[in-house]
């Protein structure tokens, strides 16, 4: 309920008329068909789409090979490498964002899509990591033995035992870095190249003067898509979702 | 291949594209303002100097404990209905968790704006429900602040948790019974702690992020919606303020880095 | 997009930063310039001048060919050499400019130009008209026990001692007394209903009717106006603040003629009066300015009368920034 | 000390009936085994009685009063775990403690139970060690520790000793016996020990694929099982099936698998009549010569060491019998490939109940 | 078909010090039972010689070629997990086919070896149960399966058949026995069923806290065991302790617990000498009159039935005396209370090499 009260909200108002939001509803698709002349917007909402998916799955990648690593690590080094995973956390990501693009600067690089990525990444990583390290740290170890014992190298047991444990995990990491590089400004804005931008750049920029509920009309049909998906996905997978989402307990 | 080099990449992305890169706002917050840059230690001195910076600093750690709390408090026990009763939907329900986070937090904020107004959706609501009468008075308070950061951040706690309890053996909650716990004891005491990993997680990923924020705040907390996270903004964004700006950065680091030590060493009592 | 650019390199591209939704990401200019001049616009945004100044610093020669700073930053920004001079001879609209534009001591150097003025406004007060019946005549308006709970004060160091200088008596631009302002800002406070940041808050509260009066751009108040909201601007009697943006060239172009082109584009009267009349920031351009309907000037706070009282705001070095940016930050964190 | 009864319990996964209408009456103070193949459904019979499950049908009464509907935590049973279920994040005596924990023990009420059945399970001086690092022998005696510290009316053993050497069981099962006496609890034991079960319980209940195939005192069971499936699961049987030719007394004709044998019994069946006879093989005793009484005769195809026993399998009767003794003297009597003769008390050969 | 070796291995968790220099050979294609009390180490050495563990000293050996830095899957080694260790997210045909898809089968090969391994565990029909919807027997079966399919050099089982019941167990020894030799793979076997080590194995290792006591063929463990402990522990066993004081032929005079008695046996000590000899229960025989041979006597202080076998426990020479009949008489011979005669053959009485 709560957390879908903004939403409902947000839904609502893209219908209304009022460019201010505001009550009395009145019925309208006039941002609908705004957005979809807005060809700026839509633009953004595919680039930061796509951004946010490949830092997502870099995101997991990265974590879960971290904390793979870092069990066979003395605890006095796991708990510095915690810290340093979690420096992106506390940083503000201006100040992360800011001095990315100093460093670029001080080398001499183009502002790129590599190093957009690369800032999303480093501020996405802790998510993933925590989410996979709640679940890692019983994990019995037993299972891995068994799958060496019985001839799988490493990459195999990986593939086939610890891959399917962690998977609801994999599976949450990777989505909370997707949220969070989805969302994020302030990197985009200081290492995108000109001529790119995303969704939350539009929308921060607009918000000097105020925004139309095009912005609310974009994100209700991103909503709206995901339902859908999720509908999809549910009807045609139906128990298969599971081995997806979660093994059964 | 020995598998800690498994580390490697992640730690070598962390050192070039944070580390590397933090060291020259390091390096900054220990220059002057002056236009011939020097070492100093003005920044750091002059942040502990003004009463009214740690008394800022202060209350966005009280206010970020609290958005922690209450999200550990909603989301418990929904993780644990999700992972622990419920068979078939809960993935459906983790999903559902997630989506409405692909809406920007702008938008997201501005809809709790509009929600929470004198006069709003919230209001009129809770009349006709007889509830409240007159003006609600939620916006622009902290109470705002509040509501706008749990709902920024609990879903973080919640997948944590939920990924913890969900593969608590129930073997070990029937024993717990057995042995005579109730249902109260049992969550004390198995529970709770075989979650222990999960909370800590969730913990940090609420807690930590909440410190910096400033957006909900400033839109939702009116005069006082000002916290640590808007003055470093402003810093950057309003006047060329990049040393100070940088050296409360660091100076917020350092707490959350002592009270992470601190609370892992706590957790690690309870390690399996 | 990123991926289109490979196929047009014949063409030039030109980079323009500024606000968005400011003039020159308008569409159907950014159609017609780039037929004109077979060209392609591509407009970055910035969410602040301190930005600007970053993103100005920062920036390889040729990633940005136009900006739009003001004069809290021009001055920095020319001192550095990140702006090249510029020939006001190429610039045909040049001269129908207001002379008090021209001479505008912030885009000059040692008697050489290096930004263009582009257009102007007023940060003053805007109020309710179904609420308040009685224009404000001064800024204490803000400061009125009277609309407890319904103002909006802005949250900006500079506009907030500047107005808590003109209200105390002081020159806003060299305010002396700063406890003084920090006392009546602090009295102030707890006036509001809220500080806002974005133009978008403000017209959310407003016409939410969470707040009757505030602290308002002239440019905002004017398209609000203009949406049917029931809001009237004024700038008071005893004055206000008043903000130029200046169009400047950055040091290191490869695409300096186009640049002259834009930047003439956006000063002549056509653009100027088309954009300042359909709810735009006041126009530099004169013959702009005087085809504009005089009831709906006054309104926008275009109109001479305004434009005599207003304080325009001077460049100011880093300290006098600190210091300022601090009183308000204490300001803000004292209950 | 508590009686439980089970009446008419079904249990079902899925459509998989694990339980089928069990009835089970367990006596005051009572130690009952638990017997029976591979998933004939002894742990899950355990987990109702527990409360852990909820049945298709059927009622579970404590003390006469049916506790279906009463929660786990108040039924007062305590249970030893197949798999253990230790607490991972506990060391070795908290685990312990747990249970005492919840019945508001004072602190050294709590330190003296604790060591003495640490004492008792022979784990002093692991305390503090967490379950992970305990073998698995070390685990099961954890297990049982716990269970036993709170001294619950009811206690559900499930295969609690299997992870123990030998002698160590031998010491547990008499400390547990002792326990369970000085407590007056009731418990239920699941083991695949059959000289456990035998010599631990006043009664075993056979089962058999979610039924209940015989249930008495171990005496009973042993030596009057009622069918083949009893007599062949608890212990080693022969057994004779076939055609009564004739009968006499103390002895019957049979023809079986083409043979005509005389078997020496007590149980006689009408001529004509289809019947089986099982014999065990420690009551076959084996001659070098022939015998005065009915008797068999055989050649001995394999010699199997065990210890304390041999056991001789022979060709007779065109199938293998085998017969077992006890290795008492130094040198073996028969060898291997050599003709032998086969007899016994006729009160050891018994009637079978199946169908032919 | 490989030999296993192991030299030195010396194991430590923390400063406690687990395995203490041991030396093991196993020949090619032999199955080697591993015998101890309960956390003396059994577990570890089979973990070293996987490879799961690094040994703190020593080597280990396969087909004389030094594994210790081979990891785990280059070893060729199947091992039953005490644990069982099956992949709980996969199905019981999943888990199996795992190992055999490691050696890049082919998908009709794996079907038909999967089939027929499950065949021999009595596992059709559970293809495609999750291992949390099988009973406890049956994820024991389900592991031996999933390190039986891949038909590995070598074999480590760790209670591979502990939740077994006796029938499927000795079932289930057969096709393992069979397998072993047809498959030619060597085994080390971890069990704490003596019956189950003395009837399988082709040696039995004895361990004692992280050392070896004894190895040897199972007849010379259980009729010539070393010492005490491993007399005791493997079988039953009466000892008595004390000073010779005088030696004939086939017996000795020995002045044990305070009494004097003359013991049949042909190992003799020096008169004066201390000694401990050793006396199996089986072995000895009881009479209602004196017999002729030297002997003991006694007085039956409890009868315990355990089916096949009557274990009578005596007074006798201020100890208390175990003594085994086999049940193969319908009446019960001795009462309680009841004095009896005790003798044994000679060859039965061994000398112990414990210091008294
Ligand atoms: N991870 C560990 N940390 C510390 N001690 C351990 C660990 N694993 C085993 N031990 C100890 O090492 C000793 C030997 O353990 P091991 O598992 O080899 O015993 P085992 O012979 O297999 O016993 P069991 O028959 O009970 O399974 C035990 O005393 C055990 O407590
Ligand atoms: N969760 C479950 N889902 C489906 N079937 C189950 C489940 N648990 C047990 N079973 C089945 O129920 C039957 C009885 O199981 P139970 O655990 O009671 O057997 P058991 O008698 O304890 O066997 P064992 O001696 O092997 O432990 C088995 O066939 C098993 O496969
Ligand atoms: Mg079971
Ligand atoms: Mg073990």
């Amino acid at each position: 309920m709560f957390l879908y009260t903004p939403i409902v909200v947000l839904i609502v108002m893209s219908f209304n008329s009022s460019r201010y939001n505001q009550l009395p509803f009145e019925f309208s698709l006039q941002w609908y068909q705004g957005l979809f002349e807005n060809q700026i917007l839509l633009e953004a909402t595919r680039n930061s789409i796509w951004i946010a998916a490949v830092t997502g799955i870099v995101c997991v990648f990265l974590a879960t090979m971290l904390m793979l690593g870092s069990q066979v690590l003395s605890h006095r080094f796991q708990h510095w490498m915690q810290s340093l995973m979690l420096m992106p956390l506390t940083i503000p990501w201006l100040i992360m964002g800011l001095s990315l693009l100093l460093m670029i600067r001080a080398m001499n690089f183009d502002k790129s899509l590599f190093f957009v990525l690369a800032g999303h990444v480093v501020i996405s990583l802790p998510y993933s990591v925590l989410v996979l390290q709640a679940r890692m740290q019983s994990m019995d170890s037993a299972l891995e033995e068994a799958s060496a014992s019985l001839g799988a190298g490493a990459m195999t047991t990986f593939r086939r035992i610890t891959l399917p444990v962690l998977a609801p995990a994999m599976v949450a990491g990777g989505f909370l870095s997707f949220m969070i590089s989805f969302d994020n400004f302030v990197i985009s804005y200081f290492l995108l190249p000109s001529g790119f931008s995303t969704l939350p750049i539009e929308i921060q920029s607009s918000i000097k003067f105020g925004f139309t509920p095009e912005i609310n009309a974009v994100s209700s049909i991103i909503i709206g898509i995901s339902l859908i998906c999720l509908a999809v996905v549910g009807m045609i997978m139906g128990s298969s979702i599971k081995s997806i989402f979660g093994k059964e307990a | 291949m020995q598998k800690k080099w498994l580390t490697l990449p992640g730690l070598s992305v962390l050192f070039v594209f944070a580390v590397a890169p933090l060291f020259i706002m390091l390096f900054y917050s220990f220059q002057s303002d002056n236009p011939v840059m020097e070492f100093t230690l003005e920044n750091y001195k002059h942040f502990f100097e003004k009463s009214f910076y740690l008394t800022l600093t202060w209350n966005t750690i009280k206010n970020s404990f609290y958005v922690t709390l209450i999200s550990l408090a909603i989301s418990y026990p929904l993780a644990y209905i999700m992972a622990k009763k419920l068979k078939g939907a809960r993935n459906i329900i983790l999903v559902l968790i997630i989506i409405p986070f692909f809406t920007n937090q702008l938008v997201r904020v501005y809809s709790w704006l509009i929600f929470l107004q004198d006069g709003g959706i919230f209001e009129n609501l809770l009349s006709s429900l007889g509830i409240v009468h007159g003006v609600l008075g939620i916006l622009y308070t902290r109470t705002a602040v509040i509501i706008g950061l749990v709902h920024a951040f609990f879903p973080y706690m919640v997948i944590t948790i939920y990924l913890a309890l969900e593969k608590l053996d129930n073997a070990l909650l029937e024993a717990s019974a057995s042995l005579g716990a109730s249902g109260f004891e049992t969550f004390r005491k198995i529970t709770l702690p075989m979650s222990w990993p999960g909370i800590v997680s969730g913990f940090l990923l609420v807690f930590v992020p909440c410190l910096g924020t400033f957006v909900e705040p400033r839109i939702l907390g009116g005069v006082n919606g000002t916290v640590i996270g808007t003055v470093i903004e402003d810093q950057f964004f309003e006047i060329y303020g990049w040393n100070f700006g940088a050296a409360i950065a660091f100076i917020l680091l350092a707490m959350v880095l002592v009270s992470i030590q601190i609370f892992t060493r706590l957790g690690k009592e309870r390690a399996v | 997009g990123g991926n289109e650019k490979a196929s047009d390199t014949e063409q030039a591209t030109l980079n323009v930063v500024n606000w968005k939704d400011y003039g020159s990401d308008n569409s159907e200019f950014v159609a017609a310039f780039e037929e004109a001049y077979n060209c392609k616009i591509v407009n970055q945004y910035m969410s602040s001048e301190e930005d600007l100044l970053t993103k100005l610093r920062t920036s390889k020669p040729g990633e940005i060919d136009v900006c739009l700073p003001n004069c809290t930053i021009l001055t920095a920004a020319i001192e550095e050499g990140l702006l090249k001079e510029i020939d006001p001879g190429k610039l045909k609209n040049f001269d129908v400019m207001f002379e008090r534009f021209k001479t505008q001591k912030e885009v000059m150097k040692d008697g050489k130009y290096f930004a263009v003025p582009f257009v102007w406004g007023s940060t003053a007060i805007a109020y309710n008209t179904d609420e308040i019946k009685e224009p404000p005549t001064s800024m204490k308006a803000l400061f009125d026990e009277k609309y407890a709970g319904k103002i909006a004060f802005r949250d900006d160091y500079n506009d907030a001692v500047m107005a808590a200088a003109i209200v105390t008596g002081q020159d806003p631009n060299n305010p002396t007394d700063l406890d003084a302002i920090k006392e009546t800002l602090l009295a102030q406070k707890k006036l509001n209903r809220t500080y806002w940041k974005t133009g978008d808050e403000f017209s959310k509260l407003f016409a939410g009717g969470q707040i009757t009066i505030g602290m308002m751009w002239s440019g905002q108040a004017a398209s609000m106006k203009q949406e049917g909201q029931p809001i009237s601007f004024v700038v008071p009697e005893d004055g206000a603040i008043g903000w130029v943006d200046n169009w400047g060239i950055v040091e290191g172009t490869e695409n300096e003629d186009l640049a002259y082109a834009f930047i003439d584009w956006m000063i002549s009267k056509d653009f100027q009066y088309s954009w300042a009349a359909g709810g735009g920031p006041a126009p530099v351009n004169q013959e702009a300015a005087e085809a504009i309907n005089p009831d709906y000037a006054a309104s926008a706070g275009m109109d001479e009368n305004s434009l005599n009282r207003l304080f325009f705001m001077e460049y100011r070095s880093n300290e006098v920034k600190q210091q300022w940016n601090e009183l308000w930050t204490e300001v803000k964190a004292t209950n | 000390m508590a009686t439980v009864a089970v009446k008419n319990l079904t249990k079902k996964y899925g459509n998989h009936t694990v339980l089928d209408h069990i009835n089970l009456e367990i006596p005051e103070g009572s130690l009952v085994s638990l017997l029976g193949p591979s998933g004939c459904g002894k742990t899950t019979t355990l987990r109702l009685i527990a409360g852990f499950e909820k049945p298709e049908t059927g009622d579970i009464f404590i003390d006469g009063v049916r506790v279906n509907d009463i929660h786990v935590n108040k039924r007062n049973i305590g249970m030893v775990f197949q798999s253990y279920a230790l607490f991972p994040h506990m060391t070795v005596k908290e685990n312990i403690s747990y249970g005492l924990e919840q019945r508001k023990l004072s602190k050294s009420e709590i330190e003296s139970k604790v060591a003495e059945v640490l004492k008792l399970v022979k784990l002093e001086g692991y305390e503090s060690r967490k379950p992970k690092q305990l073998s698995g022998g070390q685990q099961q005696r954890v297990a049982l520790a716990r269970a036993l510290v709170i001294q619950p009316k009811i206690l559900l053993l499930d295969e609690c000793l299997s992870a123990l050497d030998k002698k160590l069981r031998v010491e547990m099962q008499v400390e547990l016996r002792r326990i369970l006496e000085a407590s007056q609890i009731t418990a239920l034991f699941v083991t695949h020990d059959q000289e456990e079960a035998l010599t631990l319980s006043d009664y075993i209940v056979v089962m058999q694929e979610g039924t209940i195939a015989q249930m008495g005192k171990p005496f009973e069971i042993y030596e009057k099982p009622k069918n083949r499936f009893v007599a062949g699961f608890l212990g080693k049987a022969n057994f004779f099936a076939g055609e009564v030719t004739e009968t006499h007394e103390k002895s019957v004709s049979l023809k079986t698998d083409g043979e005509q044998v005389i078997l020496s019994t007590n149980m006689t069946k009408q001529k004509g009549e289809k019947a089986v006879y099982g014999i065990r093989p420690e009551k076959i005793r084996l001659h070098g010569e022939v015998p005065s009484s009915p008797h068999l005769s055989g050649i001995i195809r394999f010699i199997t060491y065990a210890g304390n026993i041999t056991t001789y399998t022979l060709d007779c009767c065109n199938k293998q019998i085998l017969v077992e003794e006890q290795n008492s003297y130094a040198v073996s009597k028969f060898e291997l490939g050599s003709r032998v003769y086969l007899n016994w008390d006729a009160e050891h050969c018994l009637l079978m109940e199946d169908e032919v």
